[in-house]
């Protein structure tokens, strides 16, 4: 199983903090994309579009990143910290 | 007394005290001649809309392993002797602090360098986001100017 | 509360506290968001010797008189909404509080450069000078780094 | 009376903290210093070779100035405040 969770404003679009997606041992942050389009399309387009940025393992990946099984996939809207 | 990476370097709810941080960092050394702070507080003015309450929410452990990066590059590119970052999480009102990067080092010129540094890549680079409140509701906020 | 020229600028023997001067500056406005703070403290080392203690005496009336030409230009040049100095004389131990330099902002860009630019004219204009005391003796200093 | 105050360093040079020198209604710097020169030879140097700035009532003055009874003058070695 892949974890993917959702934060700040991606939260509130998802309507929940956390997916949890079957894909194999192995896929791409692209499949990912489209299987989290199924049921939220918004959020599928946005990283697709590079809206938003993702983590793998508390790291920012690109695109063509491959995720395994149990892996921590992160939706990241752009940060807003400091002041 | 010792300067962990721990202390360092806090994602917390609770507020801090300026003057507690730099005694902590001065701990660090007996060279220290300069300490530049920058203190992040609540304005109550955004774009022109009043703000009431701020709420912040970030990514356990991603937030904090990205403090102590910044921390860990600052002392090493700028030569500065240590680095305190504290980020609140949480509700925040009007003139409350939110966040705190104390630089300490021999001479003032690298603690300005570092503390400007460190507080434009927390805000580039650390998993934090903030909710206002105003009259007409609650929003999350997209752009960092 | 009020903010008086008086008690932005100050020259005193006893020590200051960062966490009340960040305090007081912030009832200066409430869309204040940014608060830059530069201290300057007693160092063990100068030029390879070790100090054992500083001594500061200033030219009373015409330090203060700089200090608080240095305020007025610092608030108009850069923009900011309001700065605090305080410079400590008599006797200091190493790791002691020596200089303050407070500036409160809107937005943090303006109170670098305002800090910054504080504490070099200090240097540059404001009659104080520096004795250290090491092991071979009591010395003015009479260049600054 | 012009009142002159020796600070930091020039103190000790001087042994006191402030002389007072009887110099008519109006005088120059430049005069003054050749005054003080007679007592205290080296501060007269310094400042005629420009090693310290005078101040007269609290603002800096330059060699051709003028200097009228009742002034405070100040001799300023090298500031050295801040850190």
């Amino acid at each position: 199983m892949i974890t993917v969770k959702y934060f700040a404003t991606l939260r509130s679009l998802a309507g929940k903090d956390e997916d949890q997606f079957s894909m194999g041992s192995e896929t791409t942050l692209v499949n990912l994309s489209h299987e989290i389009s199924k049921t939220i399309p918004k959020i599928g387009e946005m990283i697709l579009g590079k809206k938003v940025m993702v983590s793998v393992n508390l790291n920012v990946i690109s695109l063509d990143a491959i995720i395994k099984d149990g892996d921590e996939i992160a939706i990241l809207p752009p940060f807003s910290g400091g002041i | 007394m010792s300067t962990t990476i721990d202390s360092n370097i806090r994602i917390q709810q609770e507020n801090f005290n300026v003057t507690d941080e730099i005694e902590a960092i001065k701990n660090a050394s007996k060279n220290i001649g300069g300490i530049t702070t920058f203190l992040g507080t609540g304005r109550e003015l955004s774009k022109g809309e009043n703000i009431s309450k701020l709420n912040f929410e970030h990514y356990p452990k991603m937030a904090e392993k990205k403090l102590a990066e910044i921390r860990l590059q600052a002392i090493k590119e700028y030569g500065i002797i240590e680095m305190i970052i504290i980020h609140r999480i949480g509700e925040i009102d009007i003139g409350e602090n939110i966040v705190l990067i104390v630089a300490a080092s021999e001479h003032r010129k690298e603690t300005f360098k570092a503390c400007e540094w460190a507080i434009a890549e927390l805000k580039r680079t650390t998993p934090i986001w903030k909710r206002e409140t105003t009259s007409t509701g609650e929003v999350w906020v997209q752009d960092t100017p």
